[in-house]
Order: structure tokens, then C-alpha cells, then sequence
């Protein structure tokens, strides 16, 4: 019965050692201001956090090559959440309490993203979220903050696109129902679908990760629907229109953002073509910059096509280099207000306004799938 | 009815690739008495193979063509039959006298170190990679139903596998080893039989089966990834199990049942949401009501 | 029936046959056992005389036929159940624990009475700790006698091979039983400490007034010390009686000179 | 000496509660990694009592943690505005506890039916139930499904982790040193033997899934009022993979080197975040190194004052 009170004492004399090299750093002292990041880079996300950081890492270097803000250099301090729960937390804790950072960017899921917001929002260090459309993240506290659509937005514009244009009567909808952004798209498309008069005729499930959804599809085939609903990310979504096609479910697929991604098209096939997707902007009707971001990022990662979470990586560290530039300081309630006061700010994915709910209210394209190109087809506002 | 039948057809198909997968987990635990977990990531690998091999067979080979199709399974096996013998050499030879669950942690950290190492950036990346078509992609419409040729040459090709390796294990020296080695290893041992070899063998030819599972999954559901092994091999473990693990045809019949109970549950609303937790229910019943398996010998611990 | 009207016995075993697949182990074995009795269980390799004790020990269950101890049938319990009972075994193949101590080893078998276990461990009061106290100095009381106390704190499994005998028969006999199963303990012994050993087995069974079924390949052995002797072959009782008797037995020879 | 186990218990805690005292003016990232080591040592200690004491081969402690840390913060949320904020405390500790039970009544009904199963076998079905529990809870509205359960309270303290870190010690090291205990280190050596000298393995696999499942669902419990946050996904497989490495690491049926392994393993990766990258790739290859090179643990050192104990 010795041995674990030894222990014991040796891990609380741990702790002391480890508490007591609390050296912290004045905010801002040196010649650079710091930005923290949090991404899933490794695990089984990584494809959505790998594109969010690369967007985000480039659009620093950019303004660090335009001079940078305030007469500093930005760096950005990137911490990987492994797709860990826990990490979040943690890597958010660190990044705050021992890097000093004025403001943090991430992450791509709401569930880490909602992780790490209490925390930005006790220690009140603004967090802009890049693509995480959970309503809940920003109601987290008057600092979080993000520069993507919500999931009611979204659903909404495709259930009217659906029930409108589509004159769709009879709509299945397939969810990731391990994905809460999936899930969350899926509810309010459901429910503005209802209210138009429509009918979901099925509502089945997969999970993320999954590659076979043949069973899924040949029960919607089944209830014959006028199209499908398949909130998802392409990685599933490619898959899904394959499968639809090879079972003989001819009626469009619909999706959100989430599908854009040119491994879309690449993996889909013919198969993708004749489908719909909400998104955040399109190169026709896109902002110069939108294109110019096409280029470099193609240049930058060795030839790769940016996708809406790069994109959305992109737009959240430009949007707090110019509420830094606007606000003057990097001090924390001055840097909230100018990110809050964000108006008609021209970024990648759209013309960003930051609303009274600290979410990015700007307006989502449709596009439509055609001989494996994105066609544009309208522009629905807020 | 047209659904039912259509759910047949898919969950036939299905449930081929898990046999497929289970028919390698199944060998290695009849020999070694132990669950190569690294085994569906092997899987992965042979569909990483395919994409790598085949532009390089197309230089000589026209694209899409059955012989180079079937060469670029005949290598992929090859590729993974060596990384097997290798994985076995370097990992679980060493710890051959161990408790098997060293064994089995070894193979948690076997596995976990080749989807990590696959995921990093310079080695295959995280994003999912569009695998080439190896044959023309077409479909068969018989009266609605539908059956893609890719499905009707897993099933072929699962089935030619499956008696192969029982001629294999019961018609050929090496097989009369392999079982020796099963049945009694130091026994075998005394009697000649090259322990090493035997083993060596096992896993290559395991792995072999895991890489083909990989090119007929990977020609089925055109995108890869370096995680694609993870719930695959798992289910297809649990196929092995199902069919009673170390039996052969087992392995087939458990991943039949397993795609096809998949199938039916996936086409249900309100229970495809609880698909992934479908194989892991039929594990924990199976092992609880006939441990042995469905065609399984149960056998009496020696006091 | 042989059993009948012999309720003073210790141990019974009627008809008892055990099948594994097509293999019949034993065949309507009867047995009897009395209190206080040295009873000797021979014949040649796999005669059954092992899967008798996991009959008896409850480690398997028999096919037909019918066993008691202390005049209760002991039908589905487990070996656990018949060890509190108060039947305890060693092992032919010598199954110490290998992470315990020759004290541990020892204790774990005191485990069996004591009262209020996860409770009183965690509460760790006087009447727990005077207990443990208790259980600590029957157990050395125990190891002394065996001179295996100098032991006290090594590993069992680094003990000389005879030495870990003994210590299986010392952790069978702190569970106190009324009957002890000796599962070929002269195993691997040279002549003098074989003759050590019948000395010990002697001195159990008058020191603790137990009954004692000894398994053994060692014929001289199981001569020099029972006063019965049952003879099995191909899971068959071919001879039950004195060392004399069974000695002269010419299907007892019979069987061994064919072995 | 046993009486002395009850002192040294009491002393931690109020170390515990000193240091806690003090925890405003820590860094509040170390004073995280700190609550975080509390409660890896509560999940360590815990499964060694089923891996490593009882040699039973667990892989889905993550699924008992997530069991207690979604009861123990679903009471928290529900409860928590209905009742007066000097109760708070009160509220939180039966809020793990009820955790704790649930997930002691979870390991119970995993218990009781697989444990005839041995090494790899009960090792799959251990997983399997892990997963079996994720993908229920991604399915349950009531404690947020695939979004995640939010809002819980911030209850979880240096002064809690530590706390019930050191009553978990106590008890696991208190249950096994004891004559009783030692059954459980009989069945781990020989099952048979054990059996045979009246030790039911059945009775003690089952107390030690119990208790460690219970410890599983505290430390869940304290781990969501810590990160206040809690998703389906973060008690998959690979969390339980870490707490077994803690185990192998310190060396099965080791408490001690089991705390060390915790410590160490939760602040390795916190060194080791400018390696991001390569650090599951390291993680996996020091796996197996150390199964080949040291299947005993790093921290398996002969103390022979444990066996006297």
C-alpha cells in the first residue's frame, strides 16, 4: 500500500513545475501579430481541415506580402485537432492562454467548432469559423463569429429552388447522420419543403465514410421521388450520384455547399451531371478576387482546385485583417466590434455583412452540374 | 418486389467484397490464432496499388480492357502479398512466442501506423482519389433490376478465389502444412514443417486476398482513400467471425449474411441510420449464442 | 446400485460416463471416496484418470451418471462452487500463479473465507485489518509447515521444480478442504524425493484429517501409500482393492504390459 | 500499514484542494493539460483493473466514459437553472456520480454476457459495444445527436480531477491489495487454478468491469464539465486505444507505473504539437517498438514491495 501516494505527490509536484513556467508574453510586442488556427489536419476529416488551413495560411501570406496590417506581420499559429473532441479545447486553450493570439480561425465542424467557442468567448478573444453553418456556434457569445452561410439559410434556398424552379412535388432526402451539418441542412430543408406544399416522400441515412449506398437508393427509388436531397460533402455525394445513376434513379440530385469541390467531378463522373448545389459564389458572377483566388491557390498548392472550405479558410482570415485594419488595434472587445461592424466586405466566396447574430449573411448561388463543369444558374439573397 | 430483388442483387455484391476481406482475416487467425487487424489496410493499399499501377499497365495495355484489368489485379495481389510477408516479418515475427494480446496491440499499432503514414501529405494525402476505370463501367437492366458488370465479377471473382484457396489449403503440400501448423504448431514444427515458411505464406496469401478485395472494392465504389480500410476490414472481421473464424467458406457465408443484412437495414427509414452498428450487434450475438461461428467447431479448453 | 446405503461417504461417483464427440473418456464409472480414506487412481496414459478429477472438480460436466460430495449431488456447479465446497485439486502440469508470490499464492486461496470482500477492502476498518492479519498468519502457519516460509516473498515460479509442488498442495489445502486431489505430483521427482513425497502425502491426511485421491503413474508410489486402489483403462474401471489385490489383478497386468 | 492507505487518501485531496485553491492565477492552457492528467489517470487506473489486474482485455473503456459523461451532463444541463447556485456543487457531484453508475451498470450488462469470452475475442466485443454506444448516442436528439450535447457547466476543477483521481487510486490499489484482491491477480495468472481454489472468475471479471466502467463514466463525467462540450465521435475507438496505451505503457497490473504512463502521455503530445503531422505516425510506431522491445511496460520495474502489500 505504498505506492500510490509517492506517485501521487511526484504528479502534483508535476503539475507545480508545470503551472510555474507560466511565462507569458505581452500581446503583440513583438514585430508580428498573432493569429490562431485551429484544423482538423490529421484524421478522418483531414480533406475538409487540410483545404480550410490551406485557404487560411494563403490568404495570411498574401497580406504579409501586401505589407501586412498595422505595420506587422501576421503569423498564424496553426494547432491540428486530430478530428480528436477533446483537442479542440485544448489546442484553443494553448493557443490563447500560452501564444497570446488576438483572435482565432477555425474550424470546419461545428461539434470542434463549438468546442473551442466558450472558451474564445471567456477568455474574450474573437473566433471567426470559416465553414461550420451550425445557427449554434455563434450563439455561443457576442465573439464568435463566422463568414459561411447557416444551415437554415441554405436549407431553405434549395427547398425553394426545389419547390420553385424545380416545381419538384415529391423529394427524398439522404443524410449524413454523422455529420451534424448534413443533419442540420437536411431539418430545414425539410421543413421550408412542408411549408411549400411538397412532400418527402422518404428520409433515409448513411454514415459519413461510407461507400456503398445502393440499399439507400434503391428504397428511394422505390417511393419514386421528383429528386433527391443529399446534404453532404462530395466525398460521399460523388459516390452517391454514381450509384443513383447505375441503379436508374434519374431524377436530379440536390445539394449544399458541401459538394463543391472539383473530386466532385473527378470521382462522379457523367454521373454528377444534371444536379444542383447551393453554394457560396460562382467564377461567372464571382468578385474579381474570387478569381484571382482560383489562380493563386492553383499556383500556390501545386495545381489544386480550391473547394468551399479553402475558400471559406480564405475569406475568414480576410475578414479579420480588415476588422484589424478597421478597429486600429488588436486589443480584443475594439477587435470584436470591428469584426461585428463588417459590411459589404468583397471576399471569395461572396460579399460578406456580418449580421446582428455575428453570421455571414451574403448571398448563395445555384449552380447546376453540366458536361462536368459548375454552370451558374441564379443568385438568391438573403 | 423488383426492391426486394434489387437489395438482393446489391447486397450480394456487397457482402462478396466483405468475404472477400474475410476469406484473408480468416486464414491468418486459422494458422496464427490471431487477428491481423492491420489486414484492412492491406485492403487499402491493394486499391492504392491498382491507382498506381494502372497507367502503367495502359502504356502497353488499351485502357479499360479485361487483360489489363486482370493484370492490374494479378499485381496488386503480388504488391500485397510482399507487403504481408514484410508486415509479418517485421512486426509480428519477433513476438511469435508471445501472449497473443501483445500480438494483437502490435497489429492495432501495424495498423494505425499505415493509415496515419498513407494519410500524410507526401505519401497519398487525406483527400479521396478517383480510382481509374479498370474495365468498361457498364450496367446490365434486366426489367428494372439492375446489375453492374463490376458486381457480377466481384461475385465471380470471390467465388474463384474461395475455391482456389480450398484447393490450396487441402489439396497441396503447403496446405497440408498450413494446417499442420493450425492444428498443433510445435508438433508441426517436429515434424518438419518450416514454421517460417508456413507463416510467411499465410500472410502473403491473406494479404494477396485483401489486395484483390481492394481493386474489385475500389472498381465498385470509384473513390479511395487511406481510411477506406478501417470499417471495411472491421465488418469484414466480423464476417469472418460470423462464419465461424479459421473456416474458409465460413468467411463467405458470414460476409454474404453480413452484406445482405447490411443491405435490407440500409433500405429501411429509420434504421439505415443505425447501419454501422448492425455488423457489431451480430458480432456481439454470435459470439455470445455459438462462439464458434455458424460453421464453426467449438472446441474444449485442456485442463 | 454400489452406492447405495454408503451415505458415510465423502465423494460418489454413479455410472458416471463422459463423452467428447465421438470419444467416451470415461464409461459408467462408480467411485466411492470415505472420509478420511487415501485412495489411489491408476492405469496407463490416457486411462481418463485426469478427465476423472475434472469430473470430480467440476471443470466438466459428465455425460450420464451422477456425483456427490458430502452426500449433495454436485451437478452444475462449477469448479468454484465445489472448491468452497471443500474439494481442492493440484494441477499435473504444475498452474501456480506465475505474478504472485509463494505468500500470494497462498492468501489467494485464503480468499475464500473471507467475509464482506470489496467493502471491507475499501473501508479497510480493525475487523478488516485483523482479519487480513488472521488470513497472513495461517498462511505462514501453513508455508512453515511445508518449509516453503523462507520463500515467503519470491516469485512462485522461480522456485526449484519440487518446491512448487508443494507449494500447489499448500495453496490447495488453505482453501481447508475435506477432500484433496493429487493429480500426478510425483511427476518429474527422482527416488529420494519421491519417497519425501509419501512421507508428505502420509502426513497431510493425518495432519488435517482430509480424504485423499491420488492420481498417479507411479505405481510403487500408489502402492506403498493407499489403502484402495482403482485401476482405470480406456476410461473403464478394470480393478478396485488393496495394493495386493490389485497387484495380482491379471487384467491390471494385462493393461500395463500392453501399454 | 492499511490504515495508513486511508491517510495518505485524505492527504491527496487535501493537496488536491490546496493547489486548487491557488488555480486562478495558473495558466489557464496548463491548468487544462493538468485537469486533463487527472483524468487520464481516472480512465487509466481504471482499465487496469480490467486489463491489466484481472487480464481481461477491454477495448471500449471510451464507450463507459462516454456513458457517464453524457448522463452526468445531461443531469448537469437539465438540473442546473432549478436549483439555488450554492448547490451547484452538489448537483455536480451527483451528476458524475449518477454517471458513474450508469456506466458501472453498462459495464455490468457488458459483463455478465461476454466475459466467458477470452483475449481477442472479448477484446472485439468490447469495441464492438464502444461503437455500438457512438452510434446510439449519434442517434439520440435528446443529448444533441451528431451535433453534440452544449452548455454544460463549467463545474470540472483542478480540485475534482485530482480528487476523484485520488479516490479512484485508492480504491483500485485498496480492492486489489487485499486478501480478496489477490483473486483478481489469481484469475489473470490461471483462470483454471484460480477456479479450482474457490475464486469464481466469472464474479471477480465482472466486479472489476464494473468498477472500472464506474471510474470510466466519473472521469467522462468530469471530462464534459471540463470541456463543456461533447460529441459522439470523440469516445470512438482510438480514444480507447490511448487509455490502453497508458496501461501497456506503465505496464499491466502497474498502478503505479500506470500514473506515470498517464502523465506522461497526456503531455507528450502537448510537447510533440509542432510535429503534428508525424505525431500519429510516431504514436503507432512506438506501439510497436515497445511490444516488440518491452511488452512489459516502460515503467515495469520489480518492486518488491508491491507483492507485500
Amino acid at each position: 500500500m505504498k505506492i500510490w501516494p509517492a506517485h501521487f505527490f511526484a504528479a502534483v509536484a508535476t503539475s507545480f513545475i508545470l503551472t510555474g513556467c507560466n511565462q507569458s508574453s505581452t500581446p503583440g510586442a513583438g514585430g508580428t501579430i498573432k493569429v490562431g488556427e485551429f484544423a482538423s489536419l490529421t484524421g478522418k476529416d483531414a480533406t475538409f481541415g487540410i483545404s480550410s488551413h490551406e485557404g487560411t495560411l494563403m490568404a495570411i501570406e498574401e497580406i504579409n506580402a501586401d505589407g501586412g496590417v498595422l505595420g506587422k506581420k501576421l503569423e498564424l499559429l496553426t494547432e491540428d485537432t486530430q478530428c480528436k473532441a477533446g483537442e479542440s479545447a485544448t489546442v484553443v486553450n494553448k493557443l490563447i492562454s500560452r501564444d497570446n493570439v488576438i483572435a482565432i480561425l477555425g474550424e470546419v465542424a461545428s461539434s470542434r467548432s463549438l468546442e473551442a467557442a466558450p472558451i474564445c468567448q471567456q477568455n474574450k478573444v474573437p473566433m471567426i469559423s470559416p465553414s461550420s453553418t451550425n445557427p449554434d456556434v455563434t450563439k455561443t457569445g457576442d465573439y464568435i463569429f463566422r463568414v459561411c452561410f447557416i444551415d437554415p439559410f441554405q436549407g431553405t434556398v434549395m427547398a425553394n429552388f426545389a419547390s420553385g424552379t424545380l416545381k419538384a412535388k415529391r423529394v427524398a432526402v439522404f443524410t449524413d447522420v454523422k455529420s451534424d451539418y448534413s443533419k442540420g441542412l437536411a431539418k430545414f430543408f425539410k421543413e421550408r419543403f412542408k411549408a411549400n406544399g411538397g412532400e418527402i416522400v422518404v428520409e433515409l441515412d448513411y454514415n459519413g465514410g461510407d461507400k456503398d449506398f445502393k440499399a439507400q437508393l434503391t428504397s428511394i427509388k422505390a417511393a419514386n421521388p421528383d429528386g433527391v436531397f443529399v446534404p453532404g460533402y462530395y466525398t460521399e455525394a460523388a459516390l452517391i450520384c454514381v450509384q443513383a445513376k447505375q441503379l436508374g434513379l434519374n431524377v436530379p440530385l440536390l445539394g449544399g455547399d458541401g459538394w463543391e469541390a472539383s473530386t466532385l467531378v473527378e470521382i462522379g463522373g457523367d454521373a454528377v451531371n444534371g444536379n444542383y448545389f447551393s453554394t457560396h459564389y460562382h467564377q461567372s458572377v464571382g468578385t474579381p478576387i474570387s478569381k484571382k483566388f482560383n489562380e493563386n491557390y492553383a499556383k500556390r498548392w501545386n495545381g489544386k482546385t480550391p473547394d468551399t472550405m479553402a475558400a471559406c479558410g480564405y475569406d475568414s482570415a480576410l475578414v479579420l485583417a480588415d476588422a484589424i485594419k478597421r478597429a486600429g488595434t488588436t486589443d480584443g472587445p475594439k477587435l470584436r466590434d470591428a469584426i461585428a461592424a463588417t459590411k459589404t466586405f468583397p471576399a471569395v466566396t461572396g460579399t460578406i455583412t456580418i449580421n446582428e447574430n455575428r453570421d455571414a449573411s451574403k448571398s448563395a448561388v445555384i449552380l447546376k452540374v453540366e458536361a462536368g463543369k459548375f454552370k451558374y444558374l441564379e443568385t438568391i439573397q438573403p | 418486389m423488383t426492391e426486394f430483388l434489387q437489395q438482393l442483387i446489391n447486397g450480394l455484391a456487397l457482402g462478396a467484397i466483405y468475404a472477400l476481406i474475410a476469406l484473408g482475416y480468416t486464414m491468418v487467425y486459422g494458422v496464427l490464432r490471431f487477428i491481423n487487424f492491420a489486414h484492412g489496410d492491406v485492403f487499402m493499399l491493394g486499391a492504392f496499388a491498382g491507382y498506381y499501377l494502372s497507367p502503367v499497365v495502359n502504356k502497353f495495355l488499351p485502357a479499360q480492357s479485361y487483360v489489363g484489368g486482370a493484370l492490374v489485379l494479378v499485381l496488386a495481389m503480388a504488391i500485397c502479398a510482399l507487403l504481408g510477408v514484410v508486415i509479418e516479418f517485421l512486426a509480428y515475427r519477433p513476438l511469435r512466442s508471445r501472449p497473443k494480446l501483445t500480438v494483437l496491440i502490435t497489429a492495432i499499432g501495424v495498423s494505425l501506423f499505415i493509415e496515419y503514414t498513407c494519410q500524410h501529405k507526401s505519401v497519398f494525402g487525406a483527400a479521396p482519389h478517383k480510382f481509374p476505370d479498370l474495365i468498361p463501367a457498364t450496367t446490365i437492366n434486366f426489367n428494372g433490376l439492375v446489375i453492374g458488370v463490376n458486381q457480377i465479377i466481384v461475385l465471380v471473382t470471390t467465388a474463384v478465389l474461395l475455391v482456389a484457396l480450398r484447393f490450396i489449403v487441402q489439396k497441396t503440400r503447403m496446405g497440408t502444412a498450413m494446417r499442420a501448423v493450425s492444428f498443433n504448431e510445435p508438433a508441426a514444427a517436429l515434424m518438419g514443417v518450416n514454421i517460417n515458411s508456413v507463416i510467411s505464406f499465410t500472410f502473403g496469401l491473406g494479404s494477396a486476398l485483401a489486395g484483390a478485395g481492394g481493386i474489385l472494392f475500389a472498381m465498385n465504389y470509384a473513390s479511395i482513400d487511406p481510411l477506406m480500410g478501417v470499417q471495411t476490414g472491421l465488418k469484414a472481421f466480423v464476417a469472418a467471425v460470423l462464419g465461424g473464424i479459421g473456416n474458409l467458406p465460413g468467411a463467405a457465408l458470414g460476409g454474404l449474411i453480413l452484406g445482405l443484412l447490411e443491405t435490407f437495414a440500409g433500405g429501411i427509414p429509420g434504421v439505415s441510420n443505425y447501419r454501422d452498428g448492425i455488423a457489431f450487434a451480430i458480432l456481439i450475438l454470435i459470439l455470445l449464442l455459438k462462439p464458434a461461428g455458424l460453421l464453426g467447431k467449438s472446441t474444449v479448453e485442456k485442463v | 446400485m454400489a452406492g447405495q446405503g454408503m451415505s458415510a461417504s465423502l465423494l460418489q461417483l454413479e455410472n458416471v460416463t463422459i463423452r467428447f464427440g465421438g470419444l467416451t473418456a470415461v464409461s459408467e464409472l462408480d467411485l466411492q471416496i470415505g472420509a478420511g480414506e487415501l485412495v489411489g487412481l491408476i492405469g496407463p496414459n490416457g486411462a481418463g484418470k485426469t478427465t476423472v478429477f475434472n469430473l470430480i472438480t467440476g471443470v466438466y460436466q459428465p455425460t450420464a451418471g451422477k456425483i456427490s460430495f458430502a452426500s449433495a449431488p454436485t451437478a452444475k456447479l462449477k469448479a468454484h462452487h465445489l472448491a468452497r465446497r471443500g474439494i481442492a485439486r493440484t494441477f499435473q502440469n504444475i498452474r501456480l500463479f506465475s505474478s504472485l508470490t509463494v505468500f500470494d499464492n497462498v492468501r489467494a486461496a485464503a480468499q475464500l473465507h473471507c467475509e464482506r470482500r470489496v467493502i471491507n477492502s475499501l473501508w479497510r476498518g480493525r475487523a478488516f485489518r485483523e482479519g487480513e492479519q488472521e488470513i497472513a498468519r495461517q498462511v505462514m502457519e501453513l508455508l512453515e509447515i511445508f518449509q516453503l516460509g523462507k520463500f515467503r516473498d519470491e516469485s512462485a515460479k522461480s522456485l526449484p521444480y519440487g518446491d512448487q509442488r508443494r507449494l500447489e498442495i499448500v495453496r490447495a489445502l488453505a482453501t481447508k478442504p475435506k477432500l484433496l486431489l493429487l493429480d500426478e505430483p510425483a511427476a518429474g521427482m527422482n527416488p529420494t524425493e519421491k519417497v519425501e513425497l509419501a512421507r508428505l502425502i502420509r502426513f497431510i491426511k493425518d495432519k488435517f484429517q482430509i480424504s485423499i485421491l491420488l492420481v498417479e503413474h507411479d505405481m510403487q508410489l500408489v502402492m506403498e501409500i493407499c489403502e484402495r486402489i482403482v485401476v482405470l483403462d480406456y476410461g473403464i474401471k478394470i480393478a478396485e482393492g488393496n495394493p495386493d489385490e490389485v497387484r495380482k489383478n491379471p487384467k491390471v497386468i494385462a493393461a500395463y504390459l500392453g501399454d | 500499514m492499511n490504515s495508513g492507505a486511508k491517510r495518505f487518501l485524505i492527504a491527496a485531496i487535501l493537496v488536491a484542494a490546496v493547489v486548487s485553491a491557488f488555480s486562478a492565477q495558473f495558466n489557464r492552457y496548463y491548468l487544462g493539460v493538468v485537469i486533463d492528467i487527472g483524468i487520464n489517470v481516472i480512465l487509466a487506473v481504471s482499465l487496469n483493473l480490467i486489463n491489466g489486474h484481472t487480464g481481461q482485455f477491454s477495448l471500449g473503456h471510451a464507450g463507459f466514459m462516454a456513458v457517464g459523461a453524457y448522463a452526468a451532463a445531461k443531469i448537469s444541463i437539465v438540473f442546473s437553472d432549478k436549483i439555488p447556485a450554492q448547490l451547484a456543487p452538489v448537483l455536480f457531484v451527483a451528476a458524475l456520480l449518477s454517471g458513474g453508475l450508469l456506466a458501472a451498470l453498462s459495464g455490468l450488462a457488458v459483463g455478465v454476457p461476454t466475459l466467458r469470452l477470452r483475449g481477442d475475442y472479448l477484446a472485439i466485443v468490447t469495441l464492438g459495444f464502444g461503437e455500438i454506444i457512438r452510434v446510439v448516442l449519434q442517434n439520440m436528439e435528446s443529448v444533441g445527436a451528431a451535433s453534440g450535447l452544449k452548455n454544460i457547466p463549467h463545474d470540472t476543477n483542478l480540485f475534482w480531477a485530482w480528487a476523484f483521481a485520488a479516490i479512484t487510486v485508492f480504491v483500485v490499489t485498496s480492492i486489489v491489495n487485499s486478501t480478496y484482491g489477490r483473486g483478481f491477480i489469481a484469475v489473470h495468472d490461471d483462470e483454471i487454478a484460480a477456479s479450482s481454489i474457490g475464486v469464481n472468475p466469472v464474479r471477480y471479471k465482472v466486479t472489476a468491469f464494473v468498477f472500472g466502467a464506474f471510474f470510466a463514466g466519473i472521469a467522462g463525467g468530469l471530462y464534459a464539465h471540463h470541456k463543456q462540450f461533447l460529441s459522439p465521435t470523440g469516445f470512438d475507438f482510438l480514444k480507447s486505444i490511448d487509455i490502453v496505451m497508458m496501461v501497456i505503457l506503465g505496464g499491466m497490473g502497474r498502478t503505479a507505473g500506470v500514473i506515470v504512463a498517464a502523465v506522461l502521455l497526456t503531455l507528450l503530445p502537448e510537447f510533440l504539437r509542432g510535429f503534428a503531422e508525424y505525431r500519429m505516425i510516431l504514436y503507432s510506431l512506438l506501439i510497436i517498438v515497445l511490444m516488440i522491445l518491452r511488452p512489459q511496460g516502460l515503467f515495469n520495474f520489480k518492486n518488491p514491495w508491491r507483492a507485500k502489500a
